[in-house]
């Protein structure tokens, strides 16, 4: 069982998180092209590999942040807030 | 040789030791008039009736470990085509009519066990949605049947259908020709006709690129060297995205972990398959004996083929609500699959944006019942280079259309399917 | 009840507490102490079972979680337990186990046929046959067949009385094992002050070392087991749990142990407790299996594994026979043979392929001092015996003669396999050790340490020190050092020779059973079988053969089966490698893999703050998510239905009231919330004035309708979002993930109020009478108008309480919305109740709830709002303001979306008083051919008591263009089909002037 | 599933349970008042009028607590606290106060009715809680002044070491009678007395 490293309340169980998915997909603006607005939606990123993804602490603190995994190990290789700049992107 | 109770008594006296190999062992040929990357029950299909039905036998089937190794060697083995949305419900109609056939089709006992699929309903608003789909499916031709909960407890004593239960058994549809199919013999089945037919079927041979010349497909960088073809079919499951990005297409697919489990082995306890969307469960009892469980996805994307104990702890959890009996039963073995989630929750079998590729793919947590029928119109999208009526609309296009096939209503969250 | 083949003293049981049980009927004695197993050997029982396929006859094959033979039916009824395996199961007092697998007994089985026949079923034999005839239900009726042969005991067919809890638990350090090593470590690890866990699955610390005659630190083994676990049992930061098994390596190392307590659970507690351990450094100390070496009838009762043997006699006090042949490639089993001689059971060979010279280690020798008759160079080709062995033929591998020596037990031993099942389940590599012939953990893992024989450091002294080093190793990865180096404890090391591997011995006789899984009957010739047909990757061998796939997971038959797979294929060992080890490492009772959370607590439930009033009005409650909800308040002798049908109608006559409370509510406040919400809806919210409320529909991203609710403005920037009950948490979540990822820049803080509030729903033309009685505020028309919010007090029997008033209606009629906190809920709805006696107020529940909003035409997420439709396929496209931009705008512009063939929301009339069948679809024509297209399905329908018709919502294709129209609602399940008249889907008061009122 | 605590009803019922001496104590802890307050610290004026308003510097490290007796400000998260009042009037004027935070750019909900308080002690507390929580409660992690949401089985629940001896928590007032039934069951095996409701 994934132990999260939530950047507020630290290593916590998985169990007390809600998964987000592709931290990638950004909300386009308002008036982006159907295309792009189709890709968000649709889209995403799903590497065998190191993965940006959002979690949300559901039963702890109540906040939105984003982990990189390991899809093949599961291998929890950084978190951040949001704002802040995800660690271990892929060189 | 032909397989049957004579050869089998002919082999006896000779002590088995003149069975020929089920498939050779070849190295891979440079070129071939179609190769297809997966060796699993809709690889091997694909490559099996582009062989019997289309005469493209110059086919080499591409597999990065050992054939059946995938979800079709890992999966609950239940079929059934109890469908409410039309695009579902022929597809996998089609697909378990060509179960019925397959076993002698194949000339190997796939083990195709029609002994029902149960839906359990444990509230009034399923209740509906449950018939509602019923009627969806006899409209359209295919068998199904409202159980009560009084003949649901008479068909299965062991089950708790009383009404203070914490889902209560508000009653079931039943597909009487649902049921299972003994996985390994599917993917060992097909590889062995393939072989018959002249298909290559290469193990340990991983694909790491695509070679894509004027927007055509060109051939395969494989571990085992390059490969040229024209026309190439991906059979991949839960490695759908992680290949098509090898010919620079995004899918929308992402892949999940999924679990299943089995007890250890009694004496028969349950003769048919009873599954519960409220509880997110499904199990169905083995010929050999163990009850064969499995539940909900482990909810990341993973490739790990593993999971964690939580779901095995609903999973289980659901199991002994529905049957207070089996408390002191043990749990064997878990082990986990990589399924591709799409976004509607409905397969993609069609060509891609490259020409010569096409894939079937997708397949959520339900591919294997697909099996028969993936193959066989992947093949025939292959051949034709245009899809059958069947096929037609599971586009990769569909989402961009607004087409989705979406048969949970959950949109477009992958895992919610 | 003679123990006949209990020795007088020694072995750890306890000989002044006899314990009766009883074996296939028969009764029998043994001691606490005991296993079930150690009681049947200790009065000379060694045939126990039947094996899978041929059921042949079975004896006690080992002393641990490895047996593959001795699986038993433990106790009766409600309790009883199938598969137990005897070699680890404690004995106690008046105990009931019997056999499996056979018919009519034991010793006389009607399956041996398949003994018999069994040249014609090898491995994977149902793959070629019974294919005909070439019908689709073929296959089930040889199926039926099959079933009834295969399985193995019997599940019990009443509710488990016992139950099960869970534990979490952290610590520095998980020891799992405590033999040598494990204790090793464990002691080493304390002294650093780190918190260790310490579990072994046995009922005694010690491990291999329990009862053997080894000197620990110039001791006695047993007095230093003794002292250091006193020693552990003494620091407050270690934890030992025995009868506990460790079966599972899960992600960043969460270990899941499963922990004997007791057989009932009286007192409280539990009969068995998973726990689940998150350990900063583990060490495995689990370690080895002996394997056994096949050979023709190798299976037979009395044969067992070398270890095994000395097992039985040092911890147990049995003597496994009377006349012994040893059988070994290896030294271990030479103590093994000198513990039978100690015992009193005459050796009367011991066979050892390797050439004289090769057996010169220590136990070799002292064997000889002893005077046991080695033989060198040869081999056991076959074994003799029907029920039991009787005697062995012994070939010299050099070819020549061989002789036979009677014998009734042949104690084998193959090697030792580390037990690397949770290393290799933490994705540890392993490691080919061509000098044990074994698979060993290869590379170190960050958080695992493997010790001792697990580690390939077989040998008392070798694995005290591994398990001394692994345990400091495993403390200071955790960040615990010791201030001063502990000394290791000390044994003296063994000489031992080397290993010369042997898997099988050759046989000439085709139709020699040399078994490799004993408990799945795979043979030498089944692997050769599968290796011939191509099944030739190990995971093909061992779904073809079904090698290791039984109870046991091969752990004595795994590494045999690859070896020879290696063989026949030409292959190295590493070349062929190991199938993936999986949890649980042994069997797990299911009851204890939930824990609490199943039956009526699989799902927790919530309940309202009136629950106990509708329960004592003896509501039927029905599942709305996980809160329970009155469906109806049935009176005597009124079904369900009719309480419904009399609570819809006394709505519209004269008033009713409704629990509401399960609505989520969530409060936002903050300068720009109307801009989030105007993003949020598909219509305006900054347009609602204060003290206003409005239906709001939102979206998903892809366009489809995600969740509706009416949102009330209680100040300008103070904002009331009600959501159904279904997707209140859905919704929370979305609008965070807004908030925090999408739109930081909006000033919008949002709480969910769900549980602070109770709410009622007070409708019926006499609404405003009722509520008048209670409320210090005006309620008339002018003052309190439709969609306007109140605050004010309720005054009941038991004082004031402050609530918010909502004027809307769901209903259609006068209605207001009561809002109150939760625990003043129930005072607020018995001073409703009592202020409508007058008028004939009724509680209503969800069913008649929904017969009025069906008449009413509104649409419920879920039903109609089935995540495939649109706002303007339910009829309110106008809602989405062309003004603004809204979540899931952007992909309603997709073509198909907007289709003219769409699904619409339509009403459904069924016409000459015919009844709605339930989940209808709709056709043009009951009788065409099958596949008869659909035009659409029923999404809702009842009896409407207020327009004596049976009444439907529907989605129909291009339905708004159909009004007026006969189509036909039809359901095969139930053959019924019904004229309906297609109409709008408002039924009463379309114009709304009753709610406005 | 045999359920020995079939028959508990609910934190009311006052008396001792299973063995003696008992390994766990039970009450409920009870408040007069629960605030959830919102708002961004670091962003003027909002941190100085929280603290100002309720005389009591909000904490700001995750996962602590802030007491000025009759009042207890937890964490919740990084913009969110929960302040809980022991004693009648130690929170009055909420309509005031929270028209106040709003014009310092934050927010304040009364949440007083939402959630249900037990304190549990004695010498197995750690053991009971921890038998439906995945949290660590050794003193070593989770020390005097702590406090942290997480759940109870399947169940939501926010967890405050108030001293040594003694936690208290909170769950949603629906989920109550579930989580409390969970409480006892994990507490009968080692004896629990239920005493009268205390002071939060
Ligand atoms: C636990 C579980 C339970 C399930 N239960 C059911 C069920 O009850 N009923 C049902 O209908 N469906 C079920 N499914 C789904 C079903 O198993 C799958 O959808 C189906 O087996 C997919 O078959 P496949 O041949 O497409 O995939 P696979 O059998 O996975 O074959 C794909 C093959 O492609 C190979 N491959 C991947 N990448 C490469 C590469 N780069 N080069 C070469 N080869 C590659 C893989 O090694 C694999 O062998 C279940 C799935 C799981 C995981
Ligand atoms: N070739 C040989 O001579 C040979 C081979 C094997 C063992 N040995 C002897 O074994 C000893 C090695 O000591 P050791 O401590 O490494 O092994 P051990 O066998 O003494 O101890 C291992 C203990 O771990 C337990 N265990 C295993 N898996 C477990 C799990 N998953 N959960 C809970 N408990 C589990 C076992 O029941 C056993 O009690 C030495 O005394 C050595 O003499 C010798
Ligand atoms: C339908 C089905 C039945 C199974 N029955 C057994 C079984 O009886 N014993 C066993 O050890 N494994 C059984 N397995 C699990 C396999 O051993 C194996 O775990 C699974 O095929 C996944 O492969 P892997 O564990 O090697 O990754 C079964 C698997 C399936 C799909
Ligand atoms: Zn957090």
């Amino acid at each position: 069982m994934l132990l999260i490293p939530c950047p507020w309340c630290g290593p916590r169980s998985q169990i007390e998180f809600t998964y987000g998915g592709d931290a990638n997909a950004k909300r386009p603006a308002p008036g982006a092209p159907e295309a792009v607005w189709y890709a968000y939606v649709y889209l995403r990123d799903n590497p065998a590999g190191p993965h940006a993804e959002r979690w949300l602490h559901s039963a702890g603190c109540r906040q939105w942040f984003e982990v990189r995994r390991d899809t093949r190990t599961h291998e929890i290789l950084g978190c951040a807030r949001p704002g802040e700049t995800l660690p271990g992107a892929p060189a | 040789m032909k397989y049957s109770i004579f050869s089998l008594a002919r082999n006896a006296v000779g002590f088995h030791e003149r069975w020929p190999l089920a498939w050779r062992s070849p190295s891979p040929k440079p070129r071939y008039d179609a190769v297809i990357v997966g060796g699993g029950g809709h690889g091997l299909a694909s490559a099996y009736y582009l062989a019997k039905e289309h005469g493209v036998t110059n086919v080499a089937v591409l597999e990065k470990g050992w054939l059946g190794g995938g979800n079709t060697g890992r999966n609950t083995t239940i079929v059934r085509s109890n469908y409410h949305l039309d695009a579902n419900a022929h597809f996998y109609e089609y697909s378990l009519k060509l179960w019925e056939g397959l076993s002698k089709e194949l000339n190997f006992n796939v083990m195709y066990s029609a002994r029902g699929v149960l839906n359990l309903v444990h509230s009034p608003a399923d209740l509906d949605a449950a018939i509602r789909r019923g009627n969806a499916m006899r409209l359209n031709g295919i068998d199904a049947k409202f159980m009560s909960t009084g003949e649901i407890a008479r068909a299965i004593p062991t089950l708790d259908c009383s009404a203070d239960a914490r889902f209560p058994i508000h009653g079931g549809l039943l597909q009487p020709r649902g049921g299972t199919v003994r996985h390994d013999a599917v993917a060992w089945g097909y590889a062995r006709a393939a072989d018959a037919c002249g298909v290559d079927i290469i193990q340990q041979c991983e694909v790491t690129g695509i070679r894509i010349e004027g927007g055509a497909i060109a051939g395969v960088e494989t571990t085992r060297g390059f490969i040229a073809t024209a026309k190439l079919g991906l059979a991949v499951a839960g490695h759908s995205s992680h290949v098509a990005a090898m010919a620079g297409i995004k899918l929308p697919i992402e892949s999940h972990a999924l679990q299943a489990m089995v007890s250890e082995p009694i004496k028969p306890v349950l003769d048919t398959v009873v599954t519960s969307g409220a509880v997110h469960f499904y199990i169905s009892q083995s010929d050999k004996g163990e009850l064969v469980m499995g539940g909900d996805l482990d909810f990341c994307n993973s490739y790990a083929q593993r999971g964690n104990l939580p779901i095995i702890e609903n999973v289980v959890g659901a199991c002994l609500a529905l049957f207070p009996g089996f408390g002191r039963l043990k749990l064997l073995r878990t082990w986990g699959g990589i399924c591709d989630m799409t976004m509607d929750g409905s397969p993609i079998i069609a060509k891609l944006p490259v020409k010569g590729l096409t894939m079937t793919g997708g397949w959520c947590y339900g591919g294997f019942k697909a099996t028969p029928a993936s193959g066989w119109l992947h093949a025939y999208t292959m051949a034709r280079d245009a899809p059958h009526p069947l096929n037609a609309a599971f586009t990769l296009e569909r989402f961009a259309e607004g087409r989705m096939i979406d048969e949970k209503g959950a949109g477009a969250c992958a895992w919610a399917h | 009840m003679t123990q006949s083949h209990r020795l007088p003293e020694g072995g750890i049981v306890d000989r002044s507490r006899p314990l009766r049980f009883s074996f296939d009927g028969a009764p029998y004695e043994g001691y606490a102490g005991d296993t079930l197993a150690s009681a049947l050997l200790a009065n000379g029982v060694h045939l126990v079972g039947r094996s899978f396929k041929y059921h042949r006859p079975r004896g006690i094959a080992t002393a641990g979680v490895e047996e593959p033979n001795a699986l038993l039916q433990i106790d009766v009824g409600a309790r009883t337990e199938p598969n137990v395996r005897a070699s680890v199961f404690p004995l106690r007092e008046g105990l009931v186990a019997a056999s499996q697998n056979r018919w009519p007994s034991l010793s006389l089985d009607a399956g041996a046929v398949n003994d018999v026949a069994s040249r014609l079923i090898p491995a994977g034999f149902y793959y070629k046959t019974f294919m005909w005839p070439a019908t689709s239900k073929a296959w089930l009726r040889y199926e039926h067949v099959i079933r009834h042969a295969a399985g193995m005991g019997r599940s019990a067919n009443a509710p488990d009385p016992d139950h099960y809890e869970h534990q979490h638990a952290h610590c520095d350090v998980m020891v799992i094992g405590a033999g040598p090593a494990g204790l090793a470590a464990a002691r080493a690890a304390a002294m650093t002050g780190a918190r260790v866990i310490l579990c072994d699955e046995h009922p005694v610390f010690g491990g291999s070392l329990v009862g053997a005659s080894a000197m620990v630190d110039d001791g006695p083994a047993a007095a230093w087991i003794d002292a250091t676990t006193r020693e552990l049992k003494g620091s407050s930061l270690v934890t030992l749990l025995l009868r506990t098994t460790a079966f599972g390596h899960y992600d960043d190392n969460l270990i899941g142990l499963i922990e004997c307590v007791g057989e009932d659970s009286a007192d409280g507690a539990p009969r068995e407790r998973l726990w689940k351990v998150r350990a900063k450094s583990v060490v495995l100390a689990s370690g080895a299996h002996e394997r056994a070496i096949a050979y023709a009838n190798n299976d037979l009762p009395g044969t067992l594994l070398a270890g095994a043997a000395r097992t039985y006699i040092d911890r147990y006090a049995v003597r496994p026979g009377s006349r012994a042949v040893v059988f070994t490639n290896n030294d271990s089993a030479y103590a093994a043979a000198l513990a039978l001689q100690r015992a009193g059971v005459a050796v009367a060979a011991v066979i050892d392929p390797r050439p004289d010279a090769a057996i010169d280690g220590q136990w070799p020798r002292e064997a000889r001092a002893a005077g046991l008759p080695i033989v060198p160079g040869a081999a056991v080709a076959r074994a003799h015996g029907r029920l039991r062995v009787r005697a062995v033929d012994v070939v010299p591998l050099s070819g020549g003669a061989g002789r036979r020596i009677e014998c009734d037990v042949v104690c084998v031993s193959g090697g030792w396999n580390p037990a690397v099942h949770l290393f290799s389940q933490a994705r540890g590599r392993l490691r080919y050790d061509a000098e044990h012939a074994t698979f060993v953990p290869g590379s170190a893992l960050s958080q695992m340490t493997p010790a001792g024989a697990a580690n390939g450091r077989f040998g008392l002294a070798a694995a005290l020190d591994d398990g001394h080093a692994a345990g400091i190793e495993a403390a200071y990865r955790a960040g615990f050092a010791a201030a001063s180096a502990p000394q290791p404890p000390r044994a003296a090391a063994i000489a031992t020779g080397a290993l010369q591997p042997l898997w099988s011995v050759p046989t000439t006789r085709k139709g020699d059973k040399r078994f490799v899984d004993l408990q799945n009957d795979v043979t030498v010739a089944d692997i050769a079988l599968a290796a011939r047909e191509g099944y030739r990757s190990v995971e093909h061998l061992k779904r073809y053969t079904t090698l290791g796939m039984g109870t046991d997971q091969g752990k004595l038959s795994n590494v045999v089966g690859l070896a020879l797979l290696a063989e026949v294929t030409g292959r190295s060992i590493p070349e062929v490698g190991t199938t993936t080890f999986r949890p649980p490492y042994s069997p797990v009772t299911l009851g204890a893999i939930p824990g609490h959370a199943t039956g009526k607590e699989m799902e927790p439930t919530r309940c309202t703050a009136m629950h106990d009033w509708h329960a004592e009005r003896g509501a039927r409650f029905v599942n709305t998510g996980l809160w329970k909800r009155p469906h109806s308040y049935p009176r005597a002798g009124e079904s369900p239905d009719d309480a419904a049908n009399r609570e819809a109608t006394n709505v519209r006559s004269r008033v009713g009231i409704v629990d509401v409370s399960t609505l989520g509510k969530i409060e936002l406040q903050g300068n720009d919330v109307a801009e989030f919400l105007n993003r949020a809806y598909i219509n305006r919210w900054d347009t609602l004035a204060v003290g206003r409320c409005r239906y709001g529909v939102m979206l998903r991203d892809d366009g489809m309708v995600l969740d509706d609710g009416t949102t009330s403005r209680l100040a300008p920037t103070h904002y009331l979002m009600t959501t159904t009950t279904v997707n209140a948490v859905k919704v929370m979540q979305h609008l965070q993930h807004l908030l925090q990822i999408d739109w930081p820049e909006l000033e919008v803080f949002a709480t969910s109020v769900t549980e602070q509030w109770a709410a009622a729903a007070l409708s019926g033309p006499d609404a405003r009478r009722v509520l008048a009685k209670i409320v210090d505020i005006d309620v008339s028309n002018g003052a309190f108008a439709f969609l306007a919010v109140r605050e004010c007090r309720v005054s009941g029997a038991n004082g004031e309480i402050p609530a918010r008033v909502f004027r809307m209606s769901y209903s259609g009629e006068l209605a207001f919305e009561i809002h109150v906190p939760a625990d003043r809920g129930r005072a607020m709805w018995e001073a409703v109740i009592a202020a409508g006696e007058e008028f004939g107020i009724m509680p209503y529940g969800t069913e008649a709830m929904s017969t009025l909003r069906i008449e009413k035409g509104h649409v419920v997420i879920g039903p109609e709002a089935d995540g495939r439709t649109t706002a303007d396929d339910l009829g309110m496209g106008s809602l989405v303001n062309a003004a603004k931009w809204c979540i899931g705008k952007p992909m309603l512009a997709r073509a198909a979306l907007s289709a003219p063939d769409r699904w619409q929301l339509v009403g459904l009339t069924a016409q000459d008083g015919a009844i709605m069948p339930r989940g209808a679809k709709i056709v043009a024509d009951p009788d065409h051919a099958l596949p008869n297209p659909m035009l659409g399905h029923v999404t809702s329908w009842c009896w409407s008591p207020n327009l004596d018709a049976w009444i439907a919502l529907a989605l129909v294709a291009n339905g708004r263009q159909r009004h007026g129209e006969t189509l036909w609602a039809v359901s095969p399940l139930a053959n019924a089909k019904v004229r309906v008249t297609v109409g709008p889907p408002c039924f009463i008061d379309p114009e709304g002037g009753r709610l406005r009122v | 599933m045999s359920d020995p605590t079939a028959n508990v009803t609910d934190w009311t019922s006052v008396g001792r349970y299973g063995a003696s001496p008992p390994g766990v104590m039970l009450a409920e802890a009870t408040f007069t008042a629960a605030w959830n307050l919102q708002g961004d610290t670091s962003r003027a004026p909002f941190g100085g009028e929280a603290n100002r308003l309720f005389d009591l510097a909000l904490p700001t490290a995750p996962n602590t607590t802030a007491r000025r007796a009759p009042l207890t400000a937890l964490w919740l998260g990084p913009t969110s606290w929960l302040i809980v009042a022991s004693e009648a009037h130690a929170l009055t004027d909420f309509a005031a106060k929270r028209d106040a935070l709003n014009a310092a750019g934050g927010a304040l909900f009364d949440v007083t009715a939402s959630s249900i308080g037990w304190s549990v002690g004695g010498p197995r507390a750690e053991t009971v809680l921890a038998k439906s929580c995945p949290l660590d409660f050794h003193a070593r992690s989770f020390a005097d002044g702590v406090c942290a949401q997480s759940v109870l089985g399947h169940v939501n629940a926010l967890y405050y070491r108030r001293n040594t001896e003694l936690f208290t928590m909170l769950v949603a007032r629906s989920y109550a009678r579930g989580a409390w039934k969970t409480l006892c069951r994990s507490a009968l095996q080692y004896g629990y007395d239920v005493l009268p409701p205390f002071a939060f």
